[in-house]
């Protein structure tokens, strides 16, 4: 059995911020509150990068996906028809479990397969912060440049993507707040 | 009064008696500030005491937990003591700023105001509007409590004495603020209240739009310090002998204009603008409810102020005056002199339109910021060349503070702002009275 | 509730803005106004029908409750009609008089005017107070003469009603010795400030034709370039003997509107300075008969308040009261532009917009 | 008799206008002209657009009940000109209706919704002709003389249109 061991208590308590929250969003009706429970499951998957003596990708956590991310997933739903804003009794309930329960299956299946402290080294034991963002860094702009870059790259042409989408229904979304000088 | 006339017979001995006894009060305070100095000079002994007693008595986990307990709590009254005391100074100063007196009924000067204010607002009835969802109704008011004393937490008091002395100490800070915006996002859509959703609306366009700006300038602080810690920061600007607000002076400005953005404080407080939709994503709250809101805003501010100060004010040294005063007070005091400036800019300027700080945001301050930033990364990297920055550091510090006034120049006649010059604007005097025919015999004001 | 959806803002009764019950109905796009409804009457009393029944002395108080931001100059415009009306002369001295708290209650209602602009324009209510600061001692003046801070029913038919006391005239003085460094104080605070121009400068601009076309006067015609002033082109309380210039704005937008209010306080100060040089002795009122019965007539008599064109049409059938009295009131005919300037612009510029034109509930509903 | 100083006699308009329209003025008096209700637009449109009248602002619009008929009262200026112009329309009591001037002034719109408020006269071809004082549905009209005489007058009595009609109580 596990050892309550403090560190194992902080395990226990964020894995249950990210699980709970994350059974709300599939169960509750409303999609504005499954966003908020949304948030709150991205807050505990930051905490768990915290025990993994990652502050860097916590602190990115937090600020990409419940800070920014999160207003992205706000304005879709805002821009939802307002009928599918209480999405009660959907008519693919059966299915949708049914694909939970496998997906389910297939982690624990991968969980007992592979050996988890041998996937992530001695880290989990030992919380140490000294130069996790230098070495991101190195890494980042030695060993992964080619990655990098091309991720950079993609970016900018979704950035494109997006305006050039946007420009090419332009009277569709004509906001006429008078220019200022 | 009447007792001092009593006493020795006279109005001009009990005055020279007040006088003398303010200036005994005085040299009193002096003294005893300075034993209180010395004795309280470095806060971190208690918290080791605090640690080392626990450990005497138990295991290390313990005792880590227990100071750490003890330490955010010491961090949660701060923040508390803050709202109280910020809220009754932003009354006066205010009042002070518009020929009025201020709260000065309720305890000393008024000091128990805001205690009394606390008090009856939670008296009040909670309400909430009957097509609101009351959950997501209910929830805004505590839950934007948590980043706006989350972010407290790196702030470097002095030496020593920051409780989260983490490595990414700045973007934490930008991590937790970002989230209020969802927050205020919920707060104004659970409202269903147009002037609520509008607000919201506007908090959400606002703080998408600045968080560039500040991130650019939270990054070239960065690169030139080559470090995200706060106490690394301060200390950097501590050998390097030079405030980084005046070696980039743009960063500085950016760094506050676009926060006050972010903090809905006046000129930028679209969100809440209160003559065009009354109190934006809070009108719907009543009571405590609101109160929370404003204390948040406040505690903002102040915060703003704290941070501010750690990154470009060189945080607790004051030109060597911190070796005799303790150096968390002259951090507190900077802040403080921050946030009278945050109030005295909002006791002064109208209100931004919302398209207004959208332009300057996306047509000004961000490509600024990137010219600045390129033009400090250059800098960075000169200075990496020597051993010493030395007096090399003024003089970029100089060619920055130029810099900034250029662009400012520079920015003025793209967007040709003199066209609005006061003296070309002016109304006329009219030469007869008459309509559109004598409008053409108007002779300028002299 | 989608984004792009046109909905409906309901700004008002209770408004911060609308300085007053009156409530302007907006269908919305996201920021852009599409459409305006305004709805007045919160605070109708039906003032016209009331003064049938009252005596021409008796309905006085009425006109204080219609502007009740410039009573002095609503009480002159209805004490000059029914003079005009029953040939009644007032002295020389009550002119004076009369001109005298005419313009301070001018200035007193500009700076009400300005400091609300401001506050609409979001300044956290400093200017405000600023320029309630010159509105109180002038407040203080009306109620050292005739008891009455606001609603004043300080005009007679044939004079004013009282001698101002002593204290009086030191007290004016004084004021008028500090009100035009005060006036330079607030432009260097707010016509030269950088965000006060953004805001007004360009904001709701009304054309000279528009301004003549829509019945606009005072300040909002003014503002727009149109050198009409009543006091200029037909003359009462002999205001052609006082020498003054009537300042009017370049595009016609709200800060020109802001502009014109400003320097109109300064002529102000110059007209009642003016006056004081020339105040006559002797009486400052005549003897009228209690119920007062002019001969049977209309007139349509104008003055310049602070708002702009206030007419009293009076029509008397011989009888102790007016047979119908009208108030042309200048609060609600400068609204007639309202629509045209708040459909397609953002809802700040619709309430700067609204704030420069400077409207008077009471005398909007009457 | 009472003029304002820039008003034009009574006499004077009525030979401007009888020189363009001939057979149009009904009455005159040094206050006002009295002209027929036929040619009331047609004239003010013309006093707009003729240059020697430049009658470019309607200065007040008003009504007043006679008893047995209403006046219509129009004071026009001329800013360049720097006259007033008073003219009257006599119409009839009980099916009280006019042409509009709000196509001419937009000035006229609010005064003329206000007429129509307070005295029920109908102003034909105005764009938005509805109460603007007064709610949708309240009984009668004030500023008429036999307002207090009128049927199911109940002057005072909160009625709003939503209001259920069994539940009203003084």
């Amino acid at each position: 059995m596990i050892e309550l061991t403090a560190y194992n208590f902080s395990f226990i308590m964020m894995t249950l911020i990210t699980i709970l929250p994350a059974l709300g969003i599939a169960f509750v009706n409303s999609l504005m509150r499954s966003l908020l429970l949304l948030i709150l499951s991205f807050i505990g998957v930051a905490g768990l990068f915290v025990l993994l003596s990652a502050d860097f990708i916590a602190i990115a956590q937090l600020l990409i996906y419940a800070g920014s991310i999160s207003i992205l997933l706000l304005f879709a739903v805002m821009l939802t028809p307002e009928i599918s804003i209480n999405n009660e009794n959907s008519k693919y309930f059966l299915l949708a479990s049914l694909g939970a329960i496998l997906f389910l299956y297939l982690m624990i299946l991968l969980i007992t397969i592979f050996d988890l402290n041998q996937l992530t080294g001695n880290a989990l034991n030992k919380l140490d912060f000294d130069n996790t963002i230098e070495q991101i860094g190195t890494l980042l702009l030695g060993k992964y440049i080619i990655a990098f870059e091309l991720a950079s790259v993609l970016l900018l042409f979704a950035l494109i993507g997006a305006i050039s989408i946007v420009r090419s229904s332009e009277s569709d979304f004509d906001v006429k707040i008078k220019d200022s000088k | 009064m009447s007792f001092f006339n009593q006493v020795f017979k006279g109005p001009q001995l009990a005055y020279y008696f007040k006088k003398i006894s303010i200036a005994v009060f005085i040299f009193i305070v002096i003294v005893a500030g300075y034993f209180f100095s010395q004795l309280f000079f470095d806060l971190s002994k208690f918290s080791q005491f605090i640690f080392d007693f626990v450990l005497q008595r138990s295991n290390y986990n313990f005792a880590y937990f227990t100071s750490s307990i003890i330490g955010a709590l010491g961090i949660i009254s701060f923040v508390g003591l803050v709202l109280l005391v910020g809220s009754w100074v932003e009354r006066r100063v205010i009042a002070k700023f518009q020929i009025r007196v201020g709260p000065n009924r309720v305890g000393p000067f008024g000091l128990l105001q805001p205690i009394a204010d606390a008090i009856k607002l939670m008296q009040k009835e909670v309400l909430v509007p009957a097509i609101a969802d009351k959950t997501l109704f209910l929830i805004p008011p505590v839950a934007i409590f948590l980043p706006a004393i989350l972010a407290w937490g790196p702030i470097p008091w002095a030496p020593n004495m920051s409780y989260l002395n983490i490595n990414v100490g700045i973007l934490y800070v930008f991590a937790v603020s970002s989230l209020t915006v969802p927050i205020i996002f919920f707060a104004g859509w659970s409202s269903m209240n147009h002037y609520a959703l509008l607000g919201s609306m506007r908090t959400v366009a606002m703080m998408v739009s600045y968080e560039i700006p500040i991130s650019l300038s939270l990054l070239s602080v960065a690169i030139i310090t080559g470090t995200l810690n706060f106490s690394e920061i301060v200390l950097w600007q501590s050998t390097n002998s030079i405030w980084l607000g005046l070696f980039m002076p743009f960063s500085l400005f950016t760094f506050f204009f676009a926060s006050t953005a972010e903090i809905n404080r006046t000129p930028n407080d679209i969100a809440e603008a209160e003559s065009e939709i009354v109190a934006g994503y809070h009108i719907e709250y009543s009571g405590m409810k609101a109160g929370l809101f404003m204390a948040v805003e406040l505690g903002n501010a102040v915060l703003l102020g704290a941070l501010v100060t750690s990154l470009f004010l060189n945080g607790w040294f004051l030109f060597g005056i911190e070796k005799f005063v303790p150096p968390y007070i002259i951090f507190i005091g900077k802040t403080v002199a921050i946030y009278l400036l945050l109030i005295w800019l909002r006791a002064t300027f109208p209100r931004f339109r919302l398209d207004q700080l959208m332009n300057f945001a996306w047509k000004t301050l961000i490509p600024v910021s990137i010219i600045n930033f390129f033009v400090i990364a250059i800098e960075v990297t000169i200075l990496n060349q020597f051993q010493s920055t030395g007096i090399l550091i003024y003089i970029f510090a100089l060619f920055n503070i130029f810099l900034f006034l250029g662009l400012i120049v520079v920015w003025s006649k793209i967007f040709s702002v003199d066209k609005f010059q006061p003296e070309k604007i002016q109304p006329k005097f009219a030469g007869e009275i008459g309509g559109l025919e004598a409008m053409k015999g108007v002779k300028s004001v002299d | 509730m989608t984004v792009e959806e046109q909905y409906e803002l309901n700004i008002g009764p209770q408004h911060p803005s609308t300085h007053g019950v009156f409530r302007i109905k907006v269908a919305m796009n996201g920021e852009t106004i599409e459409d305006l409804d305004m709805i007045v009457g919160y605070l109708h009393r039906s003032m016209e029908k009331l003064s049938e029944e009252r005596t021409f002395t008796q309905n006085i108080p009425f006109t204080d409750r219609a502007d009740y931001l410039a009573a002095m100059s609503n009480n002159l415009g209805y004490c000059l009609a029914i003079e005009k009306l029953a040939n009644v002369i007032p002295p020389q001295r009550a002119t004076v008089l009369r001109v005298i708290f005419a313009e301070l209650q001018r200035i007193a209602s500009h700076a009400m005017a300005n400091g609300t602009l401001v506050s609409d324009a979001g300044a956290w209510q400093t200017p405000l107070l600023y320029m309630f600061r010159e509105r109180e001692k002038i407040l203080d003046l009306f109620e050292m003469t005739c008891g009455a801070r606001l609603t004043t029913n300080y005009m007679r038919i044939g004079g004013v009603a009282f001698e101002p006391p002593d204290e009086f005239y030191p007290l004016l003085n004084e004021l008028l010795g500090e009100l035009p460094d005060k006036v330079d104080e607030y432009m260097d605070l707010l016509s030269t400030n950088e965000i006060f121009i953004a805001r007004t400068k360009e904001v709701g601009i009304i054309s000279p034709e528009d301004a003549i076309n829509a019945s606009l006067s005072g300040p909002a015609l003014r503002g727009s370039g149109v050198p009409w002033d009543l006091r200029k082109a037909e003359p009462y309380c002999d205001y052609e003997n006082y020498s003054f210039d009537v300042p009017v704005g370049n595009t016609g937008d709200s800060y020109d509107r802001f502009m014109v209010r400003m320097f109109e306080v300064k002529e102000s100060i110059k007209i009642i300075k003016q006056a004081l040089n020339e105040l006559p002795s002797g009486m400052h009122k005549t003897q009228i008969p209690l119920a007062l019965r002019p001969e049977p007539g209309q007139v349509y008599y104008r003055t310049e308040g602070p708002r702009g064109e206030l007419g009293y049409f009076v029509i008397s059938d011989g009888g102790p009261a007016p047979y119908r009295m009208h108030i042309r009131a200048p609060s609600l005919i400068n609204l007639s532009l309202l629509k045209q300037l708040a459909v397609g612009s953002s809802l700040p510029d619709a309430v700067v917009t609204l704030g420069s034109i400077d409207i008077v509930v009471g005398e909007i509903d009457r | 008799m009472v003029l304002g100083s820039l008003q034009v006699p009574g006499k004077d308009l009525s030979e401007l206008i009888n020189n363009s329209f001939a057979d149009t003025i009904q009455n005159y008096t040094e206050d006002w002209v009295e002209l027929k209700i036929e040619n009331y637009l047609q004239i003010i449109e013309w006093m707009q657009n003729d240059k020697n009248i430049d009658a470019a602002q309607l200065s007040n619009l008003t009504a007043v009940d006679m008893l047995d008929s209403f006046e219509i009262h129009v004071h026009l200026q001329s800013l360049d000109k720097q006259k007033l112009y008073s003219i009257k329309v006599i119409i009839d009591r009980d099916a009280p209706s006019i042409p509009s001037l709000s196509n001419l002034y937009l000035g006229a719109n609010l005064q003329e919704r206000e007429v129509y408020d307070l005295f029920g006269i109908n102003f034909t071809d105005h764009p938005d002709l509805r109460r603007i004082f007064l709610w949708d549905g309240f009984a009668g009209h004030p500023l008429r003389k036999d307002f207090l005489q009128m049927e199911n007058a109940n002057p005072g009595l909160p009625r709003f249109p939503f209001e259920e009609e069994g539940k009203q109580e003084r």
